[in-house]
């Protein structure tokens, strides 16, 4: 029998799938459908501590191999965001509360926040690569990201898990960063940096002209990322980036990830994604004669 | 790809003095009900659904309500715009008596499906309900179609004085009709959605859209549907279960917004 | 008329469609048989001082959507490579000579050696992702950097450009560093760090286990540092990555690259792919009343 | 994609003391003439002509010389093995009498093409030249095939004492041939190319090869021409202008080595 439950360091899934964070995950009844869809737990929107009504469209646009987008970190605010987290407080699968800020004070405020609403663990966004003052602006300074882990760590009891972003000259670097900070896993990746121009009118698309680029094409980066990482970084691993078909969450396991998040495969596949994912690691597995995730996890390494 | 594919504008008409059909070429094959993303290059990129449907054209049409709606209207044959779509469901047409309740500008999105359903040569009714006769538009369009065409006006300017809805109750309660499609203010397809607890029933819902491809979110109503993917057409046995249909929406934030 | 002859700096070619570094520029008939194709100026490829072999096979893969190579420099050292560069003298295509090295003495000398093979510029790899005490290691110390940019300006009398990478935090500080070191002209992108791992065998699939990823999935990437490069540097730019069709090459034209180079798209639509392009970008020119290359050169910037 | 594809090894055959054949799954068309990469995995990836050809399999027949020949000697059925190809050109077979001159391993990438010649009727006359009498192997094999097979070895202990290209004179004096194909050590090959201005000439070139997907440039000869792409096969007329073919091959850094 094949078990393809995980564990991200106490933290116990019943499958290795999440939600990634931004993707169906702005209110209740959309993360609900993506549990009942059999995402093995959830990662919310990145929310702040006020409002942001995000970019102006276009902000998503399918690319020939992947997506681009630069939302702009839309979001109610916590404080809005805590009554849609009420209702999931119910759900069975762990909800993941993403926060963003440009402090340690506001990331430790967020989580604490999330913390009391029922998450199971915060992510911190720290690698978004199209908002001023946030994301990756926070995510490249190691100091700095250093500061927000540590505060948020001392914060909150529940597991902390830093996001980063694949644009950074040394991703080793920033997740020993997050590491000494006391994180408790490390997600990796957020978008690549990247851009679309529309010829006719010689301008980006993009409001924001600018924005992230993700799905298919750059799997072959969240792989290496996960790789580089898995060598240097004791934390457990959650790679991100392009993940589509079982096999995709093979090569991620196998690079050293404990666990995965898909985010724009639910526009390839749809919601249904998660279960399919699933279906085909299970598959794979038996297939190859593996019965446990943990098989798999950081097979390919030196 | 799904990005915005820079198309002329063919022609424009004034309806009212807000209100402006764009016609544009596309070829690709649209279901009434279906709608566009029109990216306004430099302003908003935002959701138009389609108002006719020819072979080769589609157009929209559109009140200036804001920001890119002005920009848009002051828009003329030979300026460009941005399309990508179409997206969404469409309506599913069929019975032998339909009855059609557009308020405000939701009559522009029914009109190619009373197109459609009169083509087949189904029998047809249709209210149009606005505030006064000054923003009347598509009547005599309707008309051509051979269904039979109401108005109401909320001041009594034009056609029977009242809501819409009050006329479609009546309608309802004199004729045997098989299914209602609607698209208008969403406090009045609630008020048609209590009327019809027996009768098949098709509403046409708004709701702020980012990505229209079912994957950033926003647009999310109930349990998860996604208005841009699994809408914006919802049948009367789902919006049951979409506790906020009538109650709120969201903002770009994604703060809820009461209906009132 | 449609002209599609460009300048960079001081250096006119009579299209802007150049063969990119490492691509059929070992030996002299190679580059020859591109010359032939219709670029419009050739790069060598990247030379060191001594004859290095390589990483062992596999060294090149092709992917979903794009290449991944880990070739690990190979050259037969600059002495030897001088005896090419002596029969194509006649060339009136430019050379370019791409050189790497760990010093800035080192690049010096090399760039010395090809000034006198007859090379009308020399291109500075800083950027290969995957080459030891080369390449990016050089490349992203903005220090050493500029002490080799401006010890190879000082040595030689031809344009000097400088080929940087997508692999960093910031790019336009890298490519400051170039400008400060009196570069000519900045080269972007190099190769996107990457992996494929082979899931049967549990290993990655290039011997030298990551590589660098390019085609038609960077082009996004690649059109981004462009647009920031331009915004911030006032040194001509030249877009490589991804690079297939006219399009793309209006695409980088519009970010603000003054000429392209061609790399992968060598192997997508084999070597006639230049004059495809330059076919492709008149063609595209024609019907949109552009007579210059120079009126869709930052067509796209704020 | 173009990636390896692991495949187990169906059987092996040991032909000579130094020379094995494998079989392996592969359901793809080739040509004779064209060449696999072999991935050894954690050692190399490294060229490797098809040796036998059916529907549903091929083989590679190969000379342990080095590092990673040595490697692939070690593995029996079961082991597995990286594929990826066919790559490169191959025969093109024509002709009324077809003459084939392999030396030492050649005549391994030779067979697929004798084979399909004498499956085509054609006569077919074919030379091995080998050092000596041990490093014989596909003797039988090919004069099963229904060809006139001869056997040179360099000193004598079997078959006609001589070089391969001595007795291809003399076939080619006594015989109206149409056709020589080749396939062997290059200086072998030069010489059999100037006996042959008049006839239609094929030969089989080996270069380091990385990418083989003709884009790196490491097996380049003459003006650019790819091994892997434009040829492994290359006919007379181009091997004329090839200045390369016979003075010198290249080692993986691209430094010239002379043939000797
Ligand atoms: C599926 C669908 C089909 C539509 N079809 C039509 C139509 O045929 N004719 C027509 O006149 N209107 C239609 N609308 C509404 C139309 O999209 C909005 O009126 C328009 O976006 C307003 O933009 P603005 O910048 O002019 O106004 P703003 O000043 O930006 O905002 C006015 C209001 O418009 C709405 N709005 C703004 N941006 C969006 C967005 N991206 N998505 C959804 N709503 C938005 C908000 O509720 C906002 O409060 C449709 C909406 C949807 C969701
Ligand atoms: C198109 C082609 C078809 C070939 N078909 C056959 C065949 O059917 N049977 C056979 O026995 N041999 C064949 N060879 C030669 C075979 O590829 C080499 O013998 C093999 O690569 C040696 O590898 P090694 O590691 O064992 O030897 P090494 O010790 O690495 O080197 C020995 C010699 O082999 C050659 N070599 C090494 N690596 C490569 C490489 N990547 N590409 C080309 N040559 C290399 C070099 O000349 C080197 O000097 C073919 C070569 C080519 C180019
Ligand atoms: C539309 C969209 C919105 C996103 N919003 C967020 C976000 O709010 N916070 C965040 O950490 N990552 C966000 N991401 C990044 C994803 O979580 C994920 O890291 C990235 O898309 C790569 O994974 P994928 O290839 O599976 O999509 C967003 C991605 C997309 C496509
Ligand atoms: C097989 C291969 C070898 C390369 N070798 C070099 C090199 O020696 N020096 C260098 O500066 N870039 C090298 N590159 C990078 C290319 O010059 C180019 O920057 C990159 O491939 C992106 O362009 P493309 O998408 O058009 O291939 C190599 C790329 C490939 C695919
Ligand atoms: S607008 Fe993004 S899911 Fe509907
Ligand atoms: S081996 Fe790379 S071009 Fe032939």
């Amino acid at each position: 029998m094949v078990d393809i439950s995980t564990t991200i360091g106490s933290l116990r899934i019943k499958n290795p799938t999440m939600l990634a964070s931004g993707i169906m995950d702005e209110d209740a009844g959309s993360m609900h459908r993506m549990i009942r869809s059999g995402a093995g737990a959830i990662v919310t929107k990145s929310i702040g501590l006020h409002a942001r009504e995000g970019y102006p469209n276009p902000t998503v646009l399918e690319l020939e191999y992947g997506l681009l987008n630069a939302m702009g970190l839309p979001n109610p605010g916590i404080d809005a965001y805590e009554d849609e987290l009420q209702l999931l407080k119910k759900s069975r699968v762990p909800i993941i509360g993403s926060i963003y800020g440009a402090t340690p004070d506001e990331f430790a405020r967020l989580a604490d926040t999330m913390q009391h609403c029922g998450a199971a663990a915060v992510e911190l966004n720290v690698s978004c690569p199209h908002a001023k003052h946030y994301g990756m602006e926070v995510g490249c300074d190691t100091q700095l990201l250093y500061k927000i882990v540590t505060a948020v760590t001392e914060q909150v009891t529940i597991p902390v898990f830093v996001k980063i972003s694949p644009n950074v000259t040394n991703i080793v670097e920033i997740a020993s960063a997050a590491e000494q900070g006391n994180a408790d896993a490390i997600v990796a990746i957020n978008t690549v940096k990247a851009m679309k121009i529309d010829l006719e009118t010689r301008q980006p698309i993009l409001a924001n002209k600018t924005g992230g680029y993700s799905g298919r094409a750059i799997k072959p980066i969240g792989v290496r990322c996960i790789y580089d990482l898995a060598q240097h970084i004791k934390l457990p691993l959650i790679g991100v980036g392009g993940i589509t078909t079982g096999q995709d969450a093979v090569e991620y396991f196998m690079a050293g990830a404990s666990a995965v998040q898909l985010g724009s495969a639910v526009y390839y596949r749809g919601p249904d994604v998660f279960r399919a994912v699933c279906t085909e690691l299970k598959d794979w597995m038996s297939a190859h004669g593996y019965t446990n995730v943990s098989q798999l996890v950081g097979a390919a390494l030196p | 790809m799904n990005i915005p594919i820079i198309t002329p504008i063919q022609s424009t008409t004034l309806e009212t003095k807000d209100v402006k059909t764009i016609t544009f070429a596309h070829p690709a094959p649209v279901i009434p009900g279906q709608f566009y993303m029109i990216w306004i290059p430099g302003v908003d990129e935002i959701p138009m659904s389609v108002s006719r449907i020819t072979l080769k054209t589609k157009a929209i049409t559109f009140r200036d309500v804001g920001d890119a709606t002005h920009q848009l209207f002051q828009l003329n044959a030979g300026s460009h715009i941005g399309i990508r779509g179409p997206y969404g469901n469409g309506f599913t047409i069929a019975g032998k008596h339909l009855l059609f309740v557009g308020g405000g500008t939701g009559i522009a999105m029914l009109a190619p499906a009373i197109e459609h359903a009169r083509k087949q040569k189904v029998k047809t009714t249709v209210i149009i309900g606005v505030k006064t006769h000054q923003e009347l538009f598509f009547e005599q369009h309707m008309k051509r179609t051979g269904a039979t065409v109401y108005v109401t006006t909320d001041d009594g300017s034009y056609g029977e004085k009242g809501f819409a809805s009050d006329l479609a109750a009546t309608v309802l309660k004199k004729e045997h009709i098989d299914a209602v499609y609607t698209c208008g203010p969403e406090l009045m397809m609630k008020t048609l959605h209590k009327l019809c607890k027996h009768i098949r029933f098709q509403a046409s819902l708004e709701r702020y859209m980012k990505c229209a491809m079912g994957l950033c979110g926003q647009c999310c109503v109930g349990d998860g549907l996604r208005v841009c993917v699994d809408g914006p057409i919802f049948d009367g046995t789902t919006l049951q279960k979409i506790t906020d249909f009538g109650k709120y929406h969201r903002d770009a934030a994604g703060r809820k917004i009461m209906y009132k």
